[in-house]
């Protein structure tokens, strides 16, 4: 028998990560003798250090973390590996002073997501023009690596197209609209937005149709939503990355239990996030979420 | 004698001055508003333009929706703090059942469950008469798990997005003018009048002023009260059917933090949190300020942190200017 | 014996949040194994350390009559500080520049409260949107962590099989307790939240005695901050969003006016505790988290309607 | 008794005597407008009671918080024993041995009688300890001097409202001050405290203490004053010994002219029962309390404070549900819960505390005035401003309201005047039956003795009357009939023509069975 125990990022903030809470209790069901403690730190560092103490307290035979923030969870994920309990992160890797106290890394790679995003703009925009970029919550990891990415390849793959301006839209489609309202109104030439998910670039893609706009404007996201793979298919959305909550969900668990039961595993766990764009979206499914 | 007559003279334009500063004072709020438009025009020549203007009064009408309804509650002599996750709820219910049962029903649903929510926050404070603040505290908790159990955690969306009416409410233009602007506008010009020029505005102010004295007076406190929380559900419940359809759908957090905006909108207006005082005209003066800043200092470049200190500054400004003219002295007196 | 009963009866009526505390343990115990471990009440203790170091100067700022919405920014500002500022400057010496900010701060806004005559409510509230923006400023954005793990040790050490940071939250809340019933600032603090016109005409220097208490106020939110970063060997810049409103919900349960001029250490500390069992109890019970919103909420209202049963006076009551 | 309205003449006692304290041209504004002082002078000395007078507004209470350091005067100078001293703060007063015992209640409600006795200098021990042994010993010496039946370390917020101005009193004995203000201190306490009270005044007078004292009551001024200074409209009108005046002399000082106190009895014709209480009773605060009025009758209603007469009039107008017994009007029985039905079914009351329960202060006279009858100045619920003028110019008229107009904040006006704004207010609802709670409580002669015709005009044109007071003038001076009341029960009722002092002092204060 084990007993598994999770404490994911902020579930209810999109249904990124509450289809991932879905589908992990879903994997978990079908696996026997298998008992989990599923909790949510709110997006709440401070919470989510608590919910690691109590489950250290209970004695789970492992720990799954989706991280609120890389950097502050460091020294709880060591104390959970002193008191001999292995630690997998999920979803968003943790700061490099706390890789030596975990058994393993298990999501997608959002700098490499980032450098997608950016070679999707390139090619939308030939290499050329000036676009706005939309991040996600500040502070957060996932924002900050898919910025990251975004960035830096873009200026080596394509340094003819321009970052006017970063803004962040929190990951939320009403804050993403309204800033790029206030972008429209900036900026008489904007040639491509980039947005840190989906969310944020259906947002962006509303503003700049109520100005008559969003036919100049190539929009870039990534974690495909069903709002974006829709917009997709009306030809008004460039591309996105493609990556899964359900995949995401069952490869943390999957790596858990092999840890548990002692079988090797690599540490950095990447599964696989493909570019989606108009051009190559019927080789998927919708997401569900 | 011409000693006399000088001293005359200068103590004349003396209680002219003083009597101007009083007045500029007493609309301290205004001047800064216009104060704040100038500086802006000058530093980026994209601030003062029509299309501008008109982005910036549309983002803040929902906002200023709400703000109605608060600034109602708050001279009513209580506060309201679950406006935000109430918009969170009414915007994801509006959606959701968008695609279920038709717009009109939606609305219709939606506006039901939130006069109930209102009329839960209006019977706790108005005829238990529990403290306001913690009360709406509490129920900005329990809202957002409610919606949150309601879609499960799914962010919703309304499908067909281009075929229904309802996209009139956030994205449409009636007259040139964009529909969020007019129904925000249309409702604070119903809500000023019905404060003060209706029985019922009358009642609310003496409820807000001196509860007691409004009740020895035969008025019903705790019916009054209530029927604030219903307002300012209701305006919660329009603002959602503005935000819902601007954006043809909804995460389960999206208004999370609006009910700090609205009470800093409120406050800049100088509606008194103690009660009895206040006006939907100066609400809505403080709502635009709080735009203008943001999209202003964005303007002009400033990262988006750069507006919270402003505001920070403003909001004590303008408070102060308010309290120091009616108390004719810059400083409290006592040490 | 008998006035130990007493005693504990009138703890009840004055403060049924320890009622409520006792039922809390009650009912968790009953349903999850786990709930009773000393180690469970250690984790509570260090868990409710923050919420609570806040809590502690928030109290007096309160029973002072006034309020500061503004603590969990300044939380946040001092563990940046404390963090960023440890590579180039040492661990002391960084964790007293964060100390100090939150002092700071906390005058700034006790005299502009006291000066210009503006409600504390929105003097904070100020502060609050705007000690964020000082935060992001700082910060750019970014998080900071330690690189020294003594740091972090520190956040998960133990004296005597105790944890640090509790014994820390303990041995200070003895203390504010103290000086809140003992000493003469502690007496006037009440004198002015009960009745500043009396405060004032009695002779008490009231501005500087708010400023005094904004400044506890603002070195407790600041030391929270503080602790709390060496849990993490980190710092964020949203870090402690929404901490005042559970600071002052813990404060309200436990039987401290919002009007000021009444109010105590202990019942803080009831507050503090109630709401950390019933985090705690959740997470143990694995309380789906959409369900823990709605019960948090329901609960902080039913609190206060049963305080209000208790503590009210039919006879006295008016139907108003 | 030419020595009158001379401002020369101030301080100039006896010769050889130089006041221990005086003040000269203070003056004194609040912004924006009002000119609460304008050049007073005055002076004390020491071993003297020096009471001062005038109107409700006359800037009293104002000059003595210049004195006390509480409000800086814009100009003029403060001697004490022939020196001129600057008094920044309260303390500084304090240190100066000045004593200023308020006419509001200053008092912290969650502490201690002990902590508030000695509020602003509690003693201390180091390093800023209480020292509460030293404290309670202190203040339980001082509560027994003044033969106070309640202990030091009771909270404030359980006392009565008079044990609580012992309290305030009590602050007087904390040292021997040189010099003590007493800002009406008697206003709501029991003639058993009055006495005690008057005793420290004489003892603290043979300690050589100068004091001043402030009260709108007559007989206490010439009980207890050697000489009387009297203020108008924040100007100094004269001061005058005691010895040599009467209540006429200073009346016409105060108020400018004298006063008319005749009561212009005439012994009208009574209509039919309008109220009725039969056996009414509510919880330990009233028992089995019976009376009835009629129309165009006075009733008055005299008792001790705490005698229970507030809780009856909160009762018949709904604010307190009785436990038993029934109220009829018009011969109908009465069910009211709350107020709205109260004002509905004619009933109307002028509560006891006018800033507290009578006024929104911060709202306009008219907007006051109209409040209660909302529903007639509107039409499909719009206010109509023309209307709601009329009333207010009507009542303004009739009860002489001195407003520069119906646009006037209420909290600005004078206690007498505001007073008039909650009468007028209830005269707006055209009530059958009109409740009047300590009518003139805190308010001076001149409005006081207005506001009593008023009340025998009101009865006269038609309204039920029932007036609650503590005075017994008062109620001998409005009433055709007397109830009173003694622990929560009518321990007597007396015909206005038949009924002697001595008759309502045992009612009110032994247990036993009047006769009618
Ligand atoms: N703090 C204040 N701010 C503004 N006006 C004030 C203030 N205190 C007193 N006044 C005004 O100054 C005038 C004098 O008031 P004061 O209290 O001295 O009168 P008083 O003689 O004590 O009257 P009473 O007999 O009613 O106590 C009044 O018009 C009053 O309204
Ligand atoms: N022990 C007490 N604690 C607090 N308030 C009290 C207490 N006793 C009386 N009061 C309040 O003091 C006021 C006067 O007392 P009460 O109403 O009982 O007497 P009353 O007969 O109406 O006398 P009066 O009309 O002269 O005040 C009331 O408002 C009452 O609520
Ligand atoms: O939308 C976000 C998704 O893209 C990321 O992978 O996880 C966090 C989510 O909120
Ligand atoms: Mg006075
Ligand atoms: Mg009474």
């Amino acid at each position: 028998d084990m007993k598994i125990g999770i404490t994911q990022n902020n579930v209810g903030v999109d249904s990124y990560q509450t289809t991932y809470e879905k589908a992990f209790k879903e994997a978990a069901s079908k696996t026997d003798g298998l008992e989990t403690v599923v909790l949510d730190a709110g997006g709440d560092v401070a919470r989510q250090i608590a919910q690691m103490q109590d489950l250290i307290q209970q004695q789970v035979d492992a720990i799954i973390i989706w991280p609120t923030n890389g950097q502050a969870v460091v020294p709880v994920v060591r104390q959970a590996h002193q008191a001999g309990i292995p630690v997998i992160i999920t979803n968003s890797n943790i700061a490099d002073a706390g890789q030596e106290f975990i058994a393993a890394f298990s999501g997608p790679n959002n700098i490499t997501q980032g450098e997608y995003s950016a070679e999707m703009m390139c090619e939308a925009l030939d290499g050329k023009g000036q676009i706005v970029q939309i991040s996600g919550q500040p502070g957060y990891t996932t924002a900050i690596q898919r910025q990251q990415g975004f960035e830096q390849r873009l200026a080596e793959a394509c340094p003819g197209v321009e970052i006017m301006e970063t803004q962040p839209g929190d990951w939320n489609r009403e804050k993403a609209q309204r800033v790029m309202e206030n972008f429209l109104t900036k900026y008489d030439k904007i040639d491509g937005v980039y947005a840190g998910d989906d969310n944020m670039g259906v947002g962006a893609l509303n503003a700049a149709k109520a100005a008559g706009r969003a036919g100049d404007i190539a929009f870039i996201g990534a974690t495909n939503f069903a709002v974006g793979y829709e917009a997709m298919e009306r030809g008004e959305y460039y591309g996105s990355v493609y990556q899964s909550p359900v995949d995401d969900a069952e490869a943390a668990l999957q790596t858990a239990i092999d840890v548990i039961n002692g079988k090797e595993v690599p540490k950095l766990n990447y599964f696989d996030t493909p570019k989606i764009t108009q051009s190559n979206m019927s080789e998927f499914d919708k997401p569900v979420f | 004698m011409s000693d006399t007559i000088s001293e005359i003279k200068s103590g004349g334009e003396a209680s002219l001055a003083k009597k101007y500063s009083q007045l500029l004072a007493r609309q301290g709020i205004l001047v800064a508003f216009v104060l704040f438009l100038v500086v802006f025009s000058i530093f980026s020549d994209r601030f003062l333009s029509t299309d501008n203007f008109m982005t910036v009064i549309r983002q803040a009408s929902i906002i200023g929706t709400i703000a109605i309804g608060v600034t109602i509650v708050v001279i009513g002599g209580n506060l309201d703090l679950s406006v935000g996750s109430l918009l969170s709820f009414c915007t994801v219910l509006v959606v959701d059942l968008h695609d279920k049962i038709g717009p009109t029903g939606a609305i219709g649903l939606m506006l039901v469950f939130a006069l109930l929510i209102g009329a839960i926050n209006g019977y706790l404070i108005g005829y238990l008469k529990l403290n306001s603040l913690i009360v709406t505290l509490g129920m900005l908790s329990a809202i957002q798990g409610i919606t949150l159990i309601y879609t499960g955690g799914q962010n919703v969306d309304i499908q067909n997005q281009e075929g229904t009416w309802f996209a009139f409410f956030g994205r449409g233009y009636l007259w040139g003018i964009a529909v969020p602007v007019l129904i925000f506008l249309g409702l604070a010009l119903i809500a000023e009048f019905v404060l003060k020029a209706t029985t019922y505005g009358r009642k609310v102010f003496s409820v807000g002023g001196n509860p007691a004295a409004a009740v020895f007076s035969g008025l019903r406190r705790n019916r009054m009260v209530f029927s604030t929380y219903l307002l300012s559900a209701f305006t919660t419940a329009c603002a959602a059917i503005i935000l819902g359809s601007r954006v043809m759908g909804s995460q389960n957090n999206v208004g999370q933090g609006y009910e700090l905006l609205v009470l800093a909108g409120v406050i800049l207006g100088g509606t008194s949190l103690l009660g009895g005082s206040g006006s939907i005209t100066r609400t809505i003066i403080g709502v635009l300020i709080l735009s203008f800043i943001q999209n202003g200092l964005l303007l002009l470049g400033y990262p988006y942190y750069a507006q919270w200190l402003v505001t920070w500054a403003v909001i004590i400004l303008a408070v102060w200017l308010d309290i120091a003219s009616t108390r004719g002295k810059i400083f409290t007196s006592f040490s | 014996m008998a006035t130990l009963a007493h005693k504990a009866k009138s703890l009840v009526i004055e403060q049924p949040i320890w009622l409520f505390v006792a039922a809390c343990i009650v009912v968790f115990s009953l349903s999850t194994e786990h709930f009773l471990d000393i180690g469970n009440f250690k984790n509570i203790l260090v868990q409710t350390s923050t919420i609570g170091l806040i809590a502690l100067g928030l109290t007096f700022i309160m029973i002072n009559g006034n309020i500061d919405l503004s603590v969990g920014a300044v939380l946040a500002l001092a563990a940046c500080l404390a963090v960023d500022l440890q590579s180039s400057i040492g661990i002391p010496l960084a964790v007293t520049v964060g100390l100090l900010s939150g002092v700071v701060l906390g005058a700034l806004n006790g005299l502009v409260v006291w000066k210009t005559g503006v409600d504390a409510f929105i003097v904070t509230l100020g502060a609050m949107i705007g000690v964020r923006g000082l935060v992001f400023v700082y910060t750019e954005e970014q998080s900071f962590y330690a690189t020294d793990f003594a740091y972090a040790d520190f956040g998960t050490s133990s004296i005597a099989g105790i944890p640090t940071l509790a014994l820390l939250f303990v041995v200070l809340a003895a203390l504010m307790h103290w000086i809140l019933s003992r000493s003469v600032h502690g007496r006037n603090t009440y004198a002015v939240g009960g009745n500043r016109q009396a405060a004032i005409d009695a002779g008490i220097r009231v501005g500087p005695h708010m400023v005094i208490n904004f400044m506890i106020g603002g070195f407790f939110a600041a030391l929270a901050g503080v602790t709390l970063s060496t849990q993490m060997g980190a710092a964020t810049p949203n870090l402690g969003r929404d901490f005042e409103l559970w600071a002052i919900t813990a404060i309200v349960l436990g039987g401290t006016k919002l009007t000021g001029g009444a109010g105590s250490i202990v019942g803080t500390l009831g507050g503090v505790i109630a709401i950390g069992i019933l985090r705690n109890g959740m997470n143990l019970l694995q309380v789906p988290s959409f369900y823990v919103l709605v019960i948090m909420g329901t609960i902080l209202i039913a609190v206060l309607f049963i305080d209000r049963q208790v503590n009210r006076n039919a006879e006295q009551e008016l139907n108003v | 008794m030419n020595n009158l309205d001379s401002i020369e003449n101030y301080g100039v006692h006896e010769a050889g005597t130089a006041p221990i304290l005086s003040l000269e041209g203070i003056t004194k504004t609040f912004p924006p407008s009002v000119v609460a002082l304008d050049g007073v002078s005055f002076g004390v000395h020491s071993g003297e009671v020096h009471a001062l007078l005038g109107e409700n507004g006359a800037g009293k209470s104002t000059l003595m918080k210049v004195l006390a350091g509480i409000h800086k005067a814009d100009a003029g100078e403060i001697y004490l024993e022939g020196r001129p001293i600057k008094m920044e703060n309260p303390m500084d007063a304090k240190h100066q041995g000045i004593l200023l015992i308020h006419q509001e209640l200053s008092l912290v409600p969650e502490m201690t009688v002990a902590e508030n006795i000695f509020l602003g200098y509690l003693p201390r021990k180091w390093p800023n300890r209480v020292d509460w042994k030293k404290l309670y010993g202190d203040a339980d010496a001082i509560l027994k001097r003044l033969k106070c039946n309640f202990s030091a370390k009771d909270k404030v917020s359980k006392l009565s409202i008079a044990k609580k101005h012992m309290v305030e009193i009590a602050r007087a004995l904390v040292f021997t001050p040189k010099i003590v203000v007493f800002d009406e201190p008697t206003a709501s306490l029991t003639d058993t405290e009055k006495f005690v009270l008057f005793d420290v005044i004489h003892d603290l007078k043979a300690q050589g203490v100068a004091i001043v004292y402030i009260s709108h009551r007559m007989d206490e001024i010439f009980t207890l004053s050697d000489r009387i200074t009297v203020l108008r409209d924040g100007g100094y009108r004269g001061t005058v010994e005691t010895k040599e005046t009467d209540e006429d002399e200073i009346t016409r000082l105060m108020i400018g002219r004298s006063l008319d106190t005749s009561r212009n009895i005439d012994t009208a014709q009574f209509g039919d029962k309008v109220l009725e209480v039969k056996n009414l009773s509510c919880g330990s605060l009233f028992q089995d309390i019976s009376f009835s009025i009629r129309k165009g009758e006075v009733v008055g209603m005299y008792g001790l404070v705490g005698a229970g007469r507030t809780e009856i009039a909160e009762t018949l107008f709904g604010l307190r549900t009785p436990t038993g017994g029934e109220v009829l009007l018009d011969g109908k029985r009465l069910d009211i819960t709350n107020t709205t039905d109260a004002v509905r079914n004619g009933l109307a009351l002028v509560p006891e505390n006018r800033k507290e329960q009578g006024l929104v202060l911060g709202m306009s006279c008219r907007d006051n005035i109209t409040m209660a009858v909302l529903q007639h100045v509107s039409s499909a619920g719009v206010l109509s401003r023309a209307q709601e003028s009329n009333i207010y110019d009507k009542y303004a008229e009739e009860l002489a309201i001195k407003s520069p107009s119906g646009a006037q904040k209420v909290g600005n006006l004078s206690g007498g005047n505001q007073q008039k704004v909650v009468i007028g207010k209830w005269l707006a609802t055209h009530p059958k039956v009109l409740i009047l709670d300590e009518p003139t409580r805190g308010i001076d002669v001149g409005s006081k003795s207005e506001i009593h015709k008023l009340i025998r005009q009101l009865a006269k044109s038609g309204y039920a009357v029932l007036v609650i007071s503590s005075e017994m003038p008062e109620v001998l001076g409005v009433s055709d009939r007397i109830l009173a009341m003694y622990n929560g029960r009518i321990n007597g009722e007396f015909l206005d023509s038949e009924v002697t002092e001595d008759d309502l002092v045992r009612a009110i204060s032994f247990e036993q069975k009047g006769q009618l």
